[in-house]
């Protein structure tokens, strides 16, 4: 298990590749990559509502603590073999790479389902705050029901 | 000893702080009460009582309210999170 | 879409990079990447049962078509801005990359839907054959009812 | 015109032979007399009637074994697939 915050872009490729190099358990690697979006912000309809950049500001210490969390989560509901969490930090523009999440296992259903649960949880649970930049000026994002919904569905069972 | 406090995202900037340091005044038990007595200092420290869903970590675990706070804990107060 | 069967080994890093380049509208990339596994066969214990290499026959020309019509499938049930399938044929070591899906969508629950329900089609309806090498032997794999139930589960409803 | 027989995997094997081109024999009408038909040549061919789900395309759609075949069909016979 590996997790990092970082300003630094990442090679999904690379990480994906660790996770199975040198092994011959690994049968599947289900992975993530979420980027910026320059979708308009909620509500809004003029062109000048479109998201110019955007600055990811984390609480350092808990932020890694709280990612780690969930993979330990995921390791307990799953058989997973390796798991690695990429979160970037700092100003990013539409079309950068914000969060990558990477799980490899024995088998496809697990490492898609870890995948997604991590996901779920990093998006609702994890000391992140977004502040969108339009042309009409800055604003920090409000949480989404969406993603409590979305998270709230692995509380029942697997 | 003190108390460490942490101020992030929308409440960082309301504050015009994101951190300070404070000798636990007597009479503050909670985190809730401790949220009571900085947003009393008036504007902008009344932002912590009129944020919505205002969240609280003590020692970088989330708490409520009622949590009991320390001399040398680290409490932090911010918004709720957005994801990545 | 884009769909490839071939001999070659791919780069996952690079092909998940090529969904969302120059582009602002994707919010997120779900991908697989599938492995050989030195896993015994299915019943055997002893050491001798172990894979050690595995050959991929397909049907040319229809393969493609069952991945190209699979896609089109995944198409018609979310909103996704792209997709990638590599299938390779030949043989094979364990730890060797056998195949790979990628999906690019604005939103993760569609990316990551899409990616599963392709790779559970792939491995029950795709024309595709898998022989198993062992120190006993070759052997054509039988096909796995996990397989069938996990491809099931999409034919009811979303 | 004839139809062209393509035989995968395990069958394949079994048949010692990938492909054949066959002049349509008279009085067979779907792909199920058309395996019956090469079923009846004997070993190894009978394999055609043993493998367990035998599987069947005509121009490259998987199909019934009551479908009916014409001359310059492409007609596969081959065990379930095993995917990826």
């Amino acid at each position: 298990m590996s997790v990092s915050v970082q300003e630094a872009d990442f090679d999904a490729g690379a990480e994906i590749g660790a996770l199975s190099a040198g092994r011959d358990d690994v049968g599947a690697v289900a992975s993530f990559v979420g980027l910026v979006r320059a979708d308009k912000a909620d509500g809004e309809t003029s062109a000048a509502a479109a998201v110019k950049a955007m600055t990811l500001e984390h609480y350092q210490g808990m932020t890694e603590k709280a990612l780690e969390e969930i993979v330990v989560q995921a390791q307990a509901r799953w058989e997973l073999l390796g798991v690695r969490v990429i979160h970037r930090v700092g100003r990013l523009l539409p079309g950068d790479r914000i969060v990558f999440v990477a799980v490899a296992s024995s088998h496809r259903g697990d490492a898609f389902a870890a995948c997604e649960f991590i996901m779920d949880y990093l998006k609702t649970r994890a000391p992140f705050w977004k502040k969108e930049e339009t042309l009409q000026g800055g604003r920090w994002v409000d949480a989404r029901e969406s993603d409590d919904a979305a998270a709230g569905r692995w509380s029942d069972s697997k | 000893m003190s108390v460490k406090i942490l101020f992030f995202a929308g409440l960082r900037e309301a504050l015009g702080s994101g951190s300070e340091t404070l000798d636990l005044p007597a009479g503050i038990a909670t985190v809730g009460e401790l949220r009571d007595f900085l947003a009393a200092r008036g504007e902008p420290w009344s932002a912590l009582a009129t944020t919505k869903n205002l969240r609280v970590a003590v020692n970088q675990q989330m708490v409520g309210l009622d949590t009991p706070v320390k001399a040398g804990d680290e409490v932090a107060f911010f918004p709720p999170v957005t994801g990545g």
